[in-house]
C-alpha cells in the first residue's frame, strides 16, 4: 500500500520533471488518435449517407391489364409480407397517367395522343437492402399477374460498389491510422525513456527490482495516452459539433453522426490511448531493463 | 562473505581487466584495494554486484555463487550490498534526501523509518543542509558524500566503496573514513578501492593490490605502497 | 572545406550511433508523410471521378417545329460557339421518336398511339463547367427559336456541393496532417537532441560555435526527413500501383491518379520531409544552444 | 592574463559560492587553488569559462572583460583556456582520439597536425593503445586523463584544471603533474585546483585557499596547509 502510494508519487513527479519529453509523447497520441476518430467518423457518415441516398422505389412491378383488382391487391400484400420488403405502393391506371402527364407537362401533344387506358397499373417496392433486388425480381418474373419487373439494377450494382468501396476505404484508414499511432506512441514513450536510460541503469544498481522501476514508468504512459486520446476526443467533439450546426440545410450530404456512435468511439478511444500509452511504455523500459 | 576463485574478466575488445584472481574476505573484515590507475580495482567491484558478469571462475557473495544467480534475484544481491559508485551514480531528477531515500524505497520501508535514517546520514557525511538540492546544484565532493550516505544508509552487510574519497579534502576524507570504520567495527563487512596513500598508511588494516589484472599483494596489516618498495 | 567534411562525417556518425532515435525520427516523418501524401491522392481521386460523373448531356434546349432548319443549326453553332460551351449535338424529329421509342419499348401500346412528328428537333449541349448551366439557360430562354430549355439544374447544384465538400475535405485533411507531420517531426528530433542534450553541452564548453554544433544535427535531421519521405513516397507508389492493377474494372470509380500528379507530388513530398527535418533540429538544438 | 576583482556568486537558491573574491594571476604562473570540499574551487573555474554568471564583480581573462563578452564570443574565449572538468565531461559517443580531437577540430586545424597532435598529447597521459575506446569502457583515471589530454592538446595560453589527478594513482599523478609543470614552463598560465597534499606540498607553487567562498590565503611558495595550522 504505501509502496503504491510510493510509485504513483514516482509517476507524478516523472511527469513533472521531464515536461518536455511528456509534451512529446502526449501530442503524438493527441494527433495520432484524433486521426483514428477523425476516420472513423468520416466512415460512419458515409454509411449515414449512403443509406440515405439509397431510398426511394427500388423495383417497380407492372401489372397485366386483364388480371382482376383483388389478385393485384392480394400479389401486393404478398410482396408486402416478404423479407426483403420494406414497402410497397399500389398506383393504379390513374396514377400511371397522372406520372405520364408530369413527364411530358411540356408536350402536350404527346399528352393529347396517349390515352390514359392504355397505360398499366403497377406495384412499387422500397426494398430494405437494395443489393436484395434480383431475388426479388427472380420471384415475380414468372408469377402470372406481372407483364414486366423493372428495376434500377445495374445503377443499384454500382451505388453498392461505390458504399462498399469508401466503406473500406473508411475502415482501411482507420486501422491504418490505428497502427501508426501506436507505434508512435511506442515509438515517442520509448524515446522518452531512452532520454531517461542512465536513471533507470542508476535505479537497478541500486538495487530497485524490474516491476519498481517499471510501474512508474507505465503509469506516466497511461496517463500520457489518457491525457492525448482525452484532447483527441476533445478536438471530435469540437470539430462535429461545428460543422453539423454549421452546414448549410440543403446540403446532400448529412454532416453529423448519432451520439451514440460519438460516445461510444470516445471511451473506445480514451481506452486505447491508456493502453497504447502503457504497452509503449511496457515497450520502451523494457530494452533497458535487461540484467 | 566475499569469496572469488580464479575470477578472469575480459572485456569485449579483449582487454583483460581481472586475471585468475583468488580472494577471500571473510565477515566484518575491512579490506583496501590498490594498484595504479586501470589495474582492475573498479572491475572486481563491478564483478561483485553481477553489474558485469565473469568470462571464467566463481564468485560468491554473501554465500550464495552469483556467477550463476539467475537475472530476476540480482535486485536482492544488490539491495544488501551496499556500494559507492567512483562516478557517484545519482539519479539526477531527485534531490539529494530522495536519493538516499531511494535505497530504502526499494527495501519498502515505511516513510517515518526513512525520513529519520535519511536525516541521520546526511548529518554523518555533513550534508544535512542539502537535502533538496539536485545532484548538479552540488560540488564534486559533495556529490561523492550523497553517493556514500545512499550507501550506508540501509545498513548493508557489505558495502563497497570505489575511491569514495577522490574528491574530497583531507579534512572531509577523515570524516568519511571515521564513519566507515565505525560501520565496519558494527560487523560490516568493507573494501574499498581507494589511491589514498595518507589513508591506507593510517588505518594498517588488509590491503589487496592489483596490477594489471593480478594480485600481486595481499597483506593483513599493510600499507598503500609495498615494504620492499619503500 | 575540411570544415565541411568533418561536420558531414560528424553527421553520419551521429546517424550511425543513436540508431534508436534516427529510427524514431524516420518512423515519424515516413507515417506521417504518408498520411499526407494518401490525403493528397485521396484528394486527386475524387477530383478525377467528380469530373467524370459530371461528363454526359448538361442542357436540352427543345426548338420550335415552325422554325425552318437553318435556322436552327445556325442556333446550333452559335450555341457551339459560346465560351461555356464544350460541345454540342443536334436531334430531329426521327432522332427524338427514337430516343421516345427506346424509353417505352416495353409498352408497345404507347408507341402506336403516338404519332412522331409531335416530338419536337433538341440542341443537346454539354457544357465545360457544369455551374454556368444557369447562364446557358438564361441567354437560349428568350430566343425565338427556343421552346423550352430543360437542365437537371437541382442536381447540378447538388452534385457540385458534393464535389466541393469532397474537395475541401481532402485538401482540410492534407493541411491538417500536414500540420500534424511538422509537429511530429520537430516533436520527435527535439527529443532526439533532449537525448543527447549532455553531449550538446559538453561541445559548448569546450569552445564549439553554435553553428559548429548546430549543422551535424541539421544535416542528421535532413537525412532523417528524406528518408522518411522517401518511405513514404514509396509506400504510396506501391499502394497505388496496387490498387490501380487490381480494381475491378466495372468499379463506378477510377481508381487511379496521373503520372504527373505521383511524380510532382513525390517531389514535393520528398522537399517537405528534407525542410521538416531541418527545421526540426533546429527547433529542437536551439533551446541547448543559449549561452 | 587572469583576473578577478569583488567577485561574487549566489546561485538559485541562495548558495553564496563566492564571496568578494579578488585575484590576480599574471602570464606563466602556477596556481594552486585549494579548500574543503564545497567552499568554491570549481565555481570559479566555472565562472572563468563563462559555464557560470558572476552575480557581482569583474572578470578579464587574456586582458577581456568576459562579464559582459557578448554570448557569441564565449567559443573564442574556450578555445583559449584548455579545462579538465571535475567530471570529465567528455562525449560519450566518440572515441577517446576523436574526444581529444574535437578541440583542434573547432579550432578548423587540418587532418594531418589534428591526427600528429593527438598522437602527441596520448603518449603523454599513457592512453596510446587505448585511442579507438569509448568513455565509458575506460577506467576512471582513465577517463582522467582523457580530459587532461584534450585541455593540453591545443596548447592553449591558458589551463584550468579542477582536480586532474582526483582519481589517480601516486605514480601517475606524478606523471601528470610533469606534463602540467613542463606546460607551464612554456609559458601556459596554469590554475589548478586539488586537494592534494603531497602534490602542492612538493611542487611549492603559489597556493590559494578558499573557505566558504572566501580566499583565506595567497601564498607564493605555499604549502597545502598554512604554516600556522602546521
Ligand atoms: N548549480 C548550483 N546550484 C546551487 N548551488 C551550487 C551549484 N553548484 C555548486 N553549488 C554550491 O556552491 C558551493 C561551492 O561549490 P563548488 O562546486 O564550487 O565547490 P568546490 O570547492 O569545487 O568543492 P569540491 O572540492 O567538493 O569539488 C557548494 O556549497 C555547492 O553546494
Ligand atoms: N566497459 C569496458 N570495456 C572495455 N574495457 C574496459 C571497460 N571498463 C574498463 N575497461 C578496461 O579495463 C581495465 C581495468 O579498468 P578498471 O575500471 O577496473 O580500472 P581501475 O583499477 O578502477 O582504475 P582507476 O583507478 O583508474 O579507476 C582498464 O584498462 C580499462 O580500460
Ligand atoms: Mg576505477
Ligand atoms: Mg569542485
Amino acid at each position: 500500500m504505501r509502496r503504491a502510494t510510493y510509485l504513483v508519487s514516482q509517476a507524478l513527479k516523472g511527469l513533472r520533471r521531464n515536461l518536455l519529453v511528456v509534451t512529446a509523447a502526449v501530442v503524438a497520441v493527441f494527433i495520432s488518435l484524433t486521426l483514428v476518430f477523425g476516420a472513423l467518423v468520416l466512415n460512419e457518415l458515409v454509411k449515414v449517407n449512403t443509406s440515405r441516398w439509397q431510398e426511394g422505389v427500388h423495383v417497380i412491378v407492372f401489372l397485366k391489364d386483364d388480371v382482376p383488382l383483388e389478385t393485384q391487391l392480394g400479389l401486393q400484400s404478398e410482396i408486402e409480407s416478404w423479407d426483403e420488403v420494406q414497402e410497397t405502393s399500389y398506383c393504379d391506371k390513374q396514377c400511371a397517367f397522372e406520372e405520364f402527364s408530369q413527364m411530358f407537362a411540356d408536350q402536350p401533344a404527346i399528352l393529347e395522343d396517349v390515352d390514359p387506358s392504355i397505360l398499366p397499373a403497377s406495384i412499387r417496392i422500397k426494398l430494405k437492402d437494395v443489393s436484395t433486388y434480383k431475388d426479388v425480381t427472380f420471384r415475380l418474373i414468372d408469377n402470372p399477374a406481372v407483364r414486366k419487373v423493372v428495376t434500377a439494377g445495374e445503377r443499384f450494382d454500382q451505388l453498392t460498389s461505390v458504399t462498399r468501396a469508401l466503406n473500406w476505404l473508411g475502415i482501411g484508414l482507420a486501422v491504418l491510422l490505428g497502427i501508426a499511432s501506436v507505434v508512435l506512441i511506442a515509438n515517442t514513450i520509448r524515446m522518452a525513456i531512452y532520454a531517461r536510460r542512465d536513471e533507470v541503469a542508476v535505479m537497478r544498481l541500486v538495487g530497485a527490482s524490474n516491476w519498481f522501476i517499471r510501474i512508474p514508468f507505465l503509469l506516466e504512459g497511461m496517463v500520457q495516452g489518457l491525457v492525448g486520446a482525452g484532447l483527441a476526443v476533445a478536438a471530435i467533439w469540437l470539430a462535429e459539433g461545428y460543422v453539423s450546426s454549421n452546414a448549410p440545410d440543403e446540403f446532400l450530404i448529412r454532416l453529423s453522426v448519432p451520439d451514440a456512435f460519438m460516445v461510444q468511439w470516445s471511451i473506445a478511444i480514451l481506452l486505447f490511448g491508456a493502453l497504447a500509452g502503457i504497452a509503449g511504455s511496457a515497450m520502451g523500459v523494457r530494452r533497458f531493463l535487461k540484467v | 562473505m566475499i569469496l572469488l576463485e580464479g575470477v578472469t574478466k575480459v572485456y569485449e575488445g579483449g582487454t583483460v581487466a581481472l586475471r585468475d584472481v583468488d580472494l577471500d574476505v571473510k565477515k566484518g573484515e575491512f579490506v583496501f584495494l590498490v594498484g595504479p590507475s586501470g589495474s582492475g580495482k573498479s572491475t572486481l567491484i563491478r564483478l561483485l554486484l553481477r553489474e558485469e558478469r565473469v568470462t571464467r571462475g566463481k564468485i560468491w557473495v554473501a554465500g550464495k555463487d552469483i556467477t550463476k544467480m539467475p537475472g530476476w534475484k540480482v535486485p536482492h544481491l544488490r539491495r544488501s550490498v551496499g556500494t559507492v559508485f567512483q562516478d557517484y551514480k545519482l539519479l539526477p531528477n531527485q534531490t539529494v534526501a530522495e536519493n538516499v531515500a531511494f535505497a530504502l524505497e526499494v527495501l519498502g520501508r515505511p516513510q517515518s523509518v526513512i525520513q529519520r535514517q535519511v536525516q541521520q546520514v546526511l548529518e554523518l557525511v555533513g550534508l544535512t543542509t542539502k537535502g533538496d538540492r539536485y545532484p548538479r546544484q552540488l560540488s564534486g565532493g559533495e556529490q561523492q558524500r550523497v553517493s556514500v550516505a545512499r550507501a550506508f544508509v540501509n545498513r548493508p552487510p557489505i558495502l563497497l566503496a570505489d575511491e569514495p574519497t577522490g574528491n574530497l579534502d583531507p579534512a572531509t576524507s577523515v570524516g568519511i573514513m571515521r564513519v566507515l570504520d565505525r560501520i565496519n567495527r558494527t560487523g560490516t563487512t568493507v573494501l574499498m578501492a581507494t589511491h589514498d596513500h595518507a589513508i591506507v598508511d593510517a588505518m594498517r588494516r588488509r590491503v589487496v593490490q592489483l596490477e594489471r589484472g593480478k594480485v600481486v599483494r595481499d597483506e593483513t596489516r599493510g600499507t598503500y605502497e609495498s615494504i620492499e618498495e619503500l
